[in-house]
């Protein structure tokens, strides 16, 4: 099992599906931006496993999933900090109460 | 043009002058206030002058042989294989026609001139008579089809205008209205026979028409079912400009117009444009004996619906103009049993005494302040002597008492129509003949004879009209009076048998008529004792009814006749409804559909375009619904978009 | 690393360094927003004059070896594409800055963090451009998006422009991770992660060699919606046109644009280089894509009483028309004209598109200098005669965007369609489609003409002033507008650049 | 005369716009420069094109004058331009109608003559660019250049419902010719398909001898109808028209019925028929058949209208289909009838929104039922307007006529079932016309009139010199066509010969 | 060690056991992270998710990633989001209201992806180049630091771009505006 490339797909996406869940049914922003984590991180434990078992990739796979945490880090504080300019202005992080804009 | 003889440039002037006279009156005539006749006047006299020369030169001298004069202007229309001319011809038919048109022509400007002295749009007036002269003359001289087919609208143009001359007369700009429309169902016709030569034979010249056609139908080219539409199309031409039925309902309608007018164009010249045509193109309709059949059939039913309508009218100017109906109806009828001079002779005759007999109805318009009721008319002969002497010389001539020229004319008709097998054409025209007499009478009964019924106020202002109003009317009474003796005796031989007998004499044997010599012993004595004596009968029967020099009129017979036969008199009375016919028809039934195709183009045509507009605008927003603001209704549609493109993926990729 | 390769990546250096710099001279002196203007616009210049050294162009200018110059071991490279592209992007950059000098001002908003964060951006689309590496290219990706999403919430004391970021951060994070899936699956499925080594490994499957998968399906499912989203093709659209009508109207211009053609770049590197073996493949999701994409948008946007929001719309189905040059690409036979040919068209149509679509903000911006000018067409009114010289600029936009000739809409429309026209098939009907709609959008952009010209302006207007900045940023835009269309020199001389640029991705 | 390698040609096509963007260097407050600077470029176009018409060798066969500059070498693209007979004439109608157009607004056009004069000038280029392109590439840019300013002219001087009647000129016109783009591409890339190059793939003169596919001729060819049928315009895309006129100021109506219409029938020769001979057979039918629905429907609908522009509009919708009808009647005596109907329809029906445009500068109305009794009060407007009126109908003698006519006959030659159809409406084309006439010109004068008391003026002078010159046309049309028959009998013999089928069919009596 | 190579009974290797069990904690809590009714909770079940997958990094021969998991996602991103969470929790916040209405169409695509995404990974074949049971080769800290600066300078440059930049736009975004001057400290100081 923890020698088999499909069982850490699997997992992976079972992860992704629940961030994927969380994201379209939570309502309040940081929760769906804790439920992309869960798919970003998904993604990562995806590349991992392609990077231990792909002989080509060798360990470029860890190489970009340190990248890839980068990323997620810069785009959490992007997303922090554009709640948190919402949230002066409504007083509420509940998204689908940020509906001045529609058709 | 080919030579520069002078005929060639004479017969330009009959065309120039009249133009040019058109043009200065039109422009300068209202400068030139009462005066405004003089222009016009002139061109016409010079016209007269250079047509009588013409006339000289051909019917005469023989300048130009059988054939004629022909000549090319220049090259109108050169569209490829389609090469049309501005070419004249000039020979005996043209001829004749333009004794008639010039003179009548002539007379009716010179009486214009008393009869419009005291009308503002008198130039108006002089110049759309000379533009009906040019008209009508390059009718007469045109060589071809399509040119012949030019004039032919332009008459009817020169119509319009003169017809709405009193234009703030509602009456009047309908009338004018109608005439055109109607002449353009016969134009219609018209066109589509000049198309269907061209299509056949390749070209319009007269000359070339006249001989290739019968050679195509010979040699099989076409078929002889072909040539009888090419002849009905004409003659649909003809229908609507003589008036025949069931084009019929202009002309009555035109007596809005003034009433030289009346004379000229609705009378004497015009109408006979018809019955030009088809003597014109005699070797086609030769080639065409059933087409022939039509054209007397429609003819002579003309004449006895026309002059059956005339019996009853009260305006004495309807009254004339269903008489010429009826007289074209004639002229058609003899054209349809072959008989083609007798058919122009009667035109000619008819020129005049019509001609004759409207001038004296206006004369006598004039004189009871523009009453044109002959129920409010009566007595008039002492009062107006000049008028009515020559009046009653035209009524004796239209109802064919000897020796006036009606007579000569309308006798080799019936004569000829009873010796070329159509009895039933003879049958009928001999009726005609008898109505013709009593409804003219009872005309002239009506008006200058019996008690006065002129309202009194203008009984005391009656008066005789100014000399340029009775000179011509002395003139074409003389016309009237001697012209059948001049041209028509001897019987079967006079000039005008010497004149165009050239012309027609192949077409005539082409039918197998004319070959019977005049046997005035014999049945031709006969009929023409028949046909006189149905005239005067008629004529007795109108004096007996509605008076004659002071011999009162009998109201109490009248009101009987009219009661014993009242749905005939009621329908006679309301012009057996063609009008109301055509009002429904044209005006009611044709309104609604084009309303109805309005309705369509607004509700449906443009609603379809609309409906596109909408139905994008609806559609849009429709599909803004789908941005409904909310982030994760948004996720949603990118999940689901997601899952269906990798459905679709794995669909494209396992298949 | 060499001199060739110094000066290869010398560009996308200088813009970074541009945006340090802009953030520099923000600390030394706060508040200079002319400062930072001018410093930005040089810097811009200097750049434009760089790539243009570095090449390579058409005209022999900077020529490099075949496969473009590599640079640090062949994960950025500089191509005829890279060139092309970056052109493009510093203009936007450019025309960005002149454009937001004049609307920030007024509304007491900082230049500087504008413009360090615009360039920022413009550098992720850069390393787009000549990324040849999946890692730089998501990398590339996320430079460009998320300084996108600041801008788009620039104006943080407006509850419009926050909710258009936080959307647009939202959706835009959640697609990112979708499509960096993909890129895991792919890296997974090919062992490589370099763009020709992916296409590499894929050539056997073409060649029937080896089977298709049903993982690289998914992988392809994926990359599609991620990069969908990014071009904001429907149904991937949905924070166009909010992001769009909330955004700062400078940065909304800009979003229209540069967002949208450096995800084209990821595109045109991802699916034209990387995935081309399987473009058969994706080439039917295409062709829907594009006739959803533009049909949707401009039925919607002919609904829209809000100019921006137009204004989005229509930019959802100009992504549809470009989606028509992919769709060429993707359709024709391999190695063919028609080929190369739907590739300069796509190119063909971002520049004309960048100097329509950018004006035509541009000339919203100027009406709105003054703060409360709302973004409803009727504040058009009257415009032709209020500014005429704005006026008739807006309209020269709205015909190109229109595709009336002699425009560079209208030649960018026209090139799409010989290319459509001469793939066929499908992608032949899809011209016809994209025709049909380009005469429905005429619809509303000429509503805007007719509130320009066509209606009297309200009662209350005020005059009207345009800084000098949006002014010479007009004339840049419109005289890019016309001289593209009209006059064939430039014409062709553009149409060379972006067949060279093509001829690097073939 | 011979103008040796003078570029003529672009002379005539670019003399506007050098005149338009001259006036927009010009102080809006100087009106009367504008003036006479826009009267002054549209004579000298006019001067020019006549200039052209002497430098022309009619009996030469082909295009005379062509230039050609490489424009998009990549696509082989080229600005190509050149002439013939019928292109000549076309050219010249423009430019004599432009500058009749422009002095006939001075009067009405009251605000923003400035921008009205260059949107003229500018719809001058775009027409007389179109009638002399050789590419089909530049062809449809002239094409579409026409387009905007027409849709200012309409939208920004027209009345009251102005909007909705350009936008939706504007889009109908599109709709058509952006299908005409994609087939304008598709056969050029055909034709690049077949040589293997795109040098001449949009030229013309190239195309026309290169046999396209029969599914490609069949698809281009309905593109190009379309196109073409908007804007000529054909039942049943019509409706746009009658929106378009009432709402045009004078001016625009007398270009729009004048010169665009005739856009479509001169691409229907052009182009449609010598690139796509053998779809051409196979949409005539339908063609044809459209055509005479619009004949006696245009005349129909004509009848019942309550404003004098809208049926002035129906009419042309009725006269504009004896021109499809006789181009797609392939036949000699049709296609030249067809030209010469366009000539002519383009003075007559110019003149005739002339004339309704004089009416309205006086009253501010167009309905038929307010008028009445003009003959009396203005008698030289009366006559004119009947003059025309006449003309309209087809009276031997003017323009209208002979057109009519060679289009009936050729029509008789082929089937005379359709000429009896189209020829019928001869009838009504007079009812409705005499019937307007009447209630606008004769009778008494109405209250309406007569409450205008002595603003109720007879012609001015210059709108005199406007319809006088189109008077003239009119007549010299009717009398001599040669000059027009002789211009155009060799392109009509080109196309026909390309289409196959030429010549009287002799003897085919129904 | 003195434990048996294999479980008894079931025959799975222990790295199979901790594998499970790691994955269970890793899902059950990430679902408790999506389903959770107090986002505070959701942020720790979030944490300890995160955690558990750092195992299975360390599992898969990944010991640099799993460090940098505990220290970027457990140590800067969630502290950085439970930061947020309290900032932005409103007086009596709605604890309750935390399900969208869409929640069923959400299970349902979430569902429907995760089958997606399951069966195409079991019918795929990846070219994993080792044998089922063997264990995979590690990562080394070496190999992973040349690749860092061999291939991936450039990445590595570019990252620090994007950081700068994130960090520049994000303090502009959550500085107040009152005092536009003052340097306010930010929620985002930690990235």
């Amino acid at each position: 099992m923890t020698g088999n490339l499909d069982a850490y797909l699997v997992l992976s996406g079972l992860l992704f599906s629940i961030g994927t869940f969380g994201f379209l049914a939570r309502r309040n922003a940081i929760a769906m931006l804790m439920s992309v984590e869960l798919m970003v991180n998904a993604v990562n434990l995806a590349i991992v496993a392609f990077g231990t078992f792909v002989p080509e990739l060798k360990g470029q796979g860890t190489v970009i999933a340190l990248f890839v945490m980068a990323v997620a880090a810069a785009e959490a504080t992007v997303g922090l900090a554009i709640v948190i300019a919402i949230y002066r202005n409504r007083r509420t992080p509940l998204v689908d109460e940020y509906s001045s804009m529609r058709d | 043009m080919d030579t520069g003889s002078l005929d060639q440039w004479l017969v330009l002037a009959l065309l120039g002058l009249p133009l040019a006279g058109f043009g200065l009156t039109a422009l300068f005539g209202r400068r030139m206030g009462t005066k405004a006749w003089i222009i016009a006047v002139a061109a016409i006299v010079a016209v007269w002058v250079a047509a009588m020369y013409l006339v000289d030169q051909t019917l005469f001298q023989h300048a130009y042989g059988d054939g004629g004069l022909h000549f090319r202007l220049y090259e109108w229309i050169p569209a490829g294989s389609f090469q049309v001319d501005v070419n004249f011809g000039l020979d005996a038919l043209s001829a004749v026609m333009l004794i008639v048109v010039t003179s009548v022509g002539m007379l009716v400007h010179i009486y214009s001139v008393g009869y419009m002295a005291h009308d503002p749009g008198r130039w108006r007036f002089f110049a759309y008579l000379n533009f009906f002269m040019f008209s009508m003359l390059l009718l007469v001289l045109a060589d071809n089809f399509l040119l012949l087919f030019v004039a032919w609208e332009l008459v009817g143009l020169s119509s319009y205008l003169l017809i709405g001359f009193w234009y703030r007369r509602r009456s009047a700009a309908l009338a004018a209205k109608k005439a055109f429309i109607v002449n353009r169902v016969g134009d219609l016709g018209f066109a589509l026979g000049i198309m269907a030569i061209w299509t056949t034979v390749g070209t319009l010249n007269f000359g070339d028409v006249f001989t290739r056609l019968p050679q195509l139908l010979a040699s099989g080219g076409i078929q002889e079912w072909q040539m009888i539409g090419i002849c009905l199309l004409i003659f649909a031409g003809a229908v609507g400009k003589s008036a025949q039925f069931p084009l019929h309902v202009w002309l009555p309608d035109a007596m809005e117009g003034p009433t030289p007018v009346s004379a000229l164009i609705h009378a004497a010249t015009m109408v006979n444009a018809g019955v030009y045509l088809i003597a014109r193109t005699n070797p086609l309709f030769a080639e065409a004996p059933e087409a022939l059949v039509v054209v007397a059939a429609i003819g002579i039913f003309t004449a006895i619906l026309a002059a059956s309508i005339a019996l009853t009218q009260t305006d004495i100017k309807r009254v004339l103009a269903y008489s010429t109906l009826s007289q074209l109806g004639y002229m058609f009828a003899s054209l349809g049993v072959g008989a083609y001079v007798p058919a122009i002779f009667h035109l000619v005759t008819h020129g005049f005494f019509k001609g004759l007999l409207f001038l004296g109805s206006g004369s006598v318009i004039h004189s009871v302040d523009e009453e044109q009721d002959m129920n409010k008319m009566g007595a008039l002969w002492r009062r107006i002597g000049i008028t009515h002497v020559t009046m009653l010389i035209g009524s004796l001539a239209i109802a064919g008492i000897p020796p006036l020229a009606g007579f000569f004319s309308k006798d080799e008709i019936l004569g000829d129509s009873f010796k070329n097998g159509f009895i039933w054409v003879w049958g009928i025209g001999v009726v005609v003949a008898l109505l013709t007499a009593f409804y003219m009478f009872r005309l002239m009964g009506k008006t200058f004879y019996g008690p006065s019924h002129v309202d009194p106020h203008v009984e005391p202002h009656i008066h005789e009209s100014p000399k340029w109003m009775t000179i011509p009317l002395i003139l074409l009474a003389i016309a009237a009076a001697v012209a059948g003796l001049v041209l028509g005796l001897p019987f079967d031989g006079g000039l005008i048998h010497q004149w165009l007998d050239p012309l027609f004499s192949a077409t005539e044997s082409v039918l197998g008529h004319g070959g019977s010599t005049f046997q005035i012993a014999g049945i031709d004595g006969v009929l023409i004792l028949v046909s006189t004596a149905v005239a005067a009968f008629g004529l007795f029967a109108a004096w007996r009814l509605f008076g004659f020099f002071g011999i009162g009129p009998q109201a109490a017979r009248v009101a009987a006749v009219t009661d014993r036969f009242k749905g005939l008199y009621t329908a006679s009375k309301n012009k057996w409804y063609f009008d109301d016919l055509n009002d429904l028809l044209f005006v009611r039934i044709g309104g609604l559909l084009a309303a109805g195709l309005w309705w369509f183009d607004v509700h449906v045509i443009d609603g379809t375009v609309n409906g596109i507009a909408s139905l994008t605008q609806s559609s849009g927003r429709g599909l803004r619904q789908v941005q409904t603001g909310h982030v994760q209704n948004y996720a949603l549609g990118i999940a689901a978009g997601l899952i269906v493109i990798a459905l679709g993926y794995i669909v494209l990729v396992t298949r | 690393m060499t001199g060739n390769e110094i000066l290869a990546l010398l560009p996308f250096v200088l813009v970074v360094g541009l945006a340090m710099a802009i953030v520099l001279v923000d600390i030394i002196a706060p508040h200079r927003d002319e400062l930072v203007t001018v410093v930005g616009v040089t810097g811009l210049l200097v750049a434009l004059a760089v790539t243009v050294i570095a090449g390579p162009l058409p005209s022999g200018v900077g020529a490099l070896p075949a496969g473009g110059q590599q640079v640090l071991g062949g994960v950025y490279a500089r191509d005829g594409l890279t060139a092309f592209l970056d052109l493009l992007f510093i203009v936007i950059a450019l025309l960005s800055l002149l454009f937001a000098v004049d609307y920030l001002k007024p509304r007491a908003l900082p230049m500087a963090e504008y413009s360090a964060t615009l360039l920022f951006a413009i550098s992720g689309a850069m390393l787009l451009a000549g990324g040849r590496d999946l890692l730089i290219l998501f990398l590339g990706l996320e430079l460009l998006v998320l300084p996108g999403y600041m801008l788009a919430g620039y104006a943080k004391r407006d509850g419009l422009s926050t909710e258009g970021a936080i959307k647009y951060f939202l959706l835009g994070s959640f697609s990112s991770a979708i499509l960096l899936f993909g890129f895991a699956l792919t890296l997974g499925f090919t062992g490589s992660t370099r763009i020709d080594g992916i296409a590499a490994k894929l050539a056997p499957i073409v060649a029937g060699q080896a089977p298709i998968s049903i993982g690289l399906a998914m992988a392809l499912a994926l990359l599609t919606t991620g990069v969908a989203f990014k071009i904001a093709a429907v149904p991937f659209h949905y924070w166009t046109p909010d992001a769009y009508q909330g955004s700062p109207t400078p940065v909304t211009g800009y979003l229209s644009v540069g967002p949208k053609v450096a995800a084209f770049a990821l595109i045109l590197r991802l699916f034209v280089v990387a995935l081309a073996p399987l473009k058969g493949d994706w080439l039917p999701v295409v062709v829907i894509l594009a006739a959803v994409t533009m049909t949707l948008g401009n039925l919607v946007a002919v609904t829209q009483d809000n100019i921006k929001r137009m204004l989005g719309y229509s930019s959802i189905a100009h992504t549809g028309y470009m989606l028509v040059g992919l769709a060429a690409f993707a359709g024709a036979p391999v190695g063919s004209t028609a080929e190369s040919q739907g590739l300069q068209a796509m190119l063909f149509y971002f520049v004309a598109y960048t100097f329509m679509n950018l004006g035509a903000f541009a000339c919203v911006a100027a009406l709105q200098r003054r703060p409360g000018v709302t973004s409803q067409i009727a504040s058009f009114a009257g415009l032709g005669r209020r500014a005429p010289l704005l006026g008739l600029t807006m309209t020269l936009f709205l015909l190109s965007l229109t595709g009336i000739p002699p425009t560079a809409g209208f030649f960018a429309k026209a090139y799409v369609i010989i290319a459509a026209v001469q793939t066929g098939g499908w992608v032949g009907v899809l011209a016809v489609i994209m025709m049909l709609n380009a005469a429905a959008a005429a619809f509303y952009y000429l509503r805007i003409v007719v509130y320009m010209y066509m209606r009297d302006a309200p009662e209350n207007a005020r005059p009207l002033t345009i800084g000098a900045m949006t002014r010479a940023g007009l004339v840049v835009a419109a005289t890019g507008t016309i001289v593209i269309g009209l006059l064939p020199p430039i014409t062709n001389a553009v149409f060379d650049m972006a067949r060279q640029a093509a001829q690097a991705v073939l | 005369m011979d103008l040796h390698g003078l570029p003529i040609l672009s002379g005539i096509i670019f003399t506007p716009l050098v005149g338009a963007i001259l006036i927009a260097f010009v102080p809006r407050d100087r009106q009367r420069l504008v003036l006479w600077l826009a009267m002054g470029t549209a004579l000298v176009t006019f001067g020019l094109s006549l200039l052209l018409v002497a430098a022309f060798h009619t009996a030469a066969p082909g295009f005379q004058y062509v230039e050609t500059v490489d424009w998009i070498p990549a696509f082989g693209i080229q600005y190509k331009v050149g002439v013939d007979g019928l292109s000549l004439i076309l050219v010249v109608l423009t430019t004599t109608l432009t500058w009749i157009s422009i002095l006939a607004s001075i009067g009405p056009i009251k605000t923003r003559m400035k921008e009205f004069v260059i949107a003229f000038l500018i719809l001058e280029v775009g027409m007389i660019g179109v009638f002399l392109a050789l590419d089909l590439f530049l062809f449809y840019i002239f094409w579409e250049v026409v387009l905007v300013p027409m849709y200012l002219i309409i939208g920004i001087w027209g009345g009251a419902n102005r909007i909705y009647a350009t936008i939706k000129f504007v889009l109908y016109t599109l709709v058509g010719s952006l299908l005409m783009l994609v087939a304008i591409l598709a056969t050029a890339f055909s034709f690049q398909a077949a040589t293997g190059s795109w040098t001449g793939a949009f030229d013309y003169l190239q195309l026309r001898n290169f046999g396209f596919d029969g599914s490609l001729q069949f698809f281009a060819f309905g593109a190009f109808f379309l196109a073409f049928a908007i804007k000529v315009p054909m039942f049943p895309f019509h409706t746009w028209l009658p929106d378009a006129h009432v709402e045009a100021p004078t001016a625009g109506s007398v270009i729009l019925a004048g010169v665009l219409l005739k856009l479509g029938g001169y691409g229907f020769i052009r182009f449609a028929l010598p690139l796509f001979p053998a779809a051409a057979h196979q949409w005539a039918p339908l063609i044809i058949v459209l055509s005479l629905i619009a004949i006696i429907y245009g005349a129909i609908v004509a009848m019942v209208q309550p404003d004098l522009k809208k049926l002035v509009a129906y009419s042309s919708v009725s006269h504009m289909g004896f021109v499809t009808l006789g181009i797609f009647i392939f036949q000699s005596q049709g296609m030249q009838g067809a030209i010469l109907q366009m000539v002519n329809h383009g003075i007559i029906t110019g003149a005739l929104f002339l004339c309704v445009g004089v009416i309205y500068e006086r009253t501010h109305d167009r309905s038929i039922a307010k008028m009445g009794g003009l003959a009396g009060s203005t008698p030289v407007y009366a006559a004119i307007f009947g003059f025309f009126m006449l003309a309209s109908l087809g009276l031997p003698g003017l323009g209208g006529f002979v057109g009519e006519f060679l289009v009936f006959l050729g029509t008789f030659a082929v089937s005379p079932i359709a000429a009896a159809v189209a020829t019928f409406v001869v009838i009504l084309s007079a009812a409705y016309l005499m019937w307007m006439y009447q209630r606008v010109v004769f009778g008494e004068l109405s209250d309406f009139l007569k409450s205008l008391g002595h603003h109720l003026t007879d012609m001015s002078p210059r709108e005199l010199l406007t319809l006088t010159p189109l008077m003239a046309l009119t007549v010299i049309l009717g009398l001599a066509p040669g000059f027009v028959l002789n211009l155009i009998q060799s392109p009509v013999g080109d196309v026909l010969a390309r289409v196959s089928v030429g010549g009287p069919t002799v003897g085919i009596l129904p | 060690m003195g434990l048996p190579q294999t479980i008894p009974l079931l025959g799975w290797s222990w790295d199979d056991v901790i594998f499970v069990v790691l994955s269970g904690v890793m899902l059950g809590s990430a679902l408790l992270v999506v389903l959770g009714r107090n986002i505070i909770r959701s942020g720790l079940f979030m944490i300890l998710s995160f955690a558990a997958l750092a195992g299975i990094y360390v599992l898969l021969g990944a010991p640099i990633v799993a460090a940098a998991q505990v220290l970027i996602y457990i140590g800067a991103i969630s502290v950085l989001i439970l930061f947020a969470i309290m900032l932005t929790q409103s007086k009596g916040g709605s604890a309750a209201l935390t399900f969208h209405h869409q929640a069923k169409a959400a299970g349902l695509a979430a569902g429907l992806l995760a089958l997606i995404l399951t069966v195409t990974v079991l019918w795929t074949t990846w070219p994993e180049a080792v044998a089922p049971g063997v264990a995979v080769a590690t990562a080394s800290t070496v190999v992973v630091a040349q690749l860092l600066f061999s291939n991936n300078t450039m990445a590595v440059e570019v990252i620090s771009v994007l950081l700068l930049a994130a960090v520049i736009g994000g303090v502009f975004l959550a500085k107040r505006e009152e005092a536009p001057d003052a340097g306010e400290p930010t929620p985002d100081g930690s990235a």
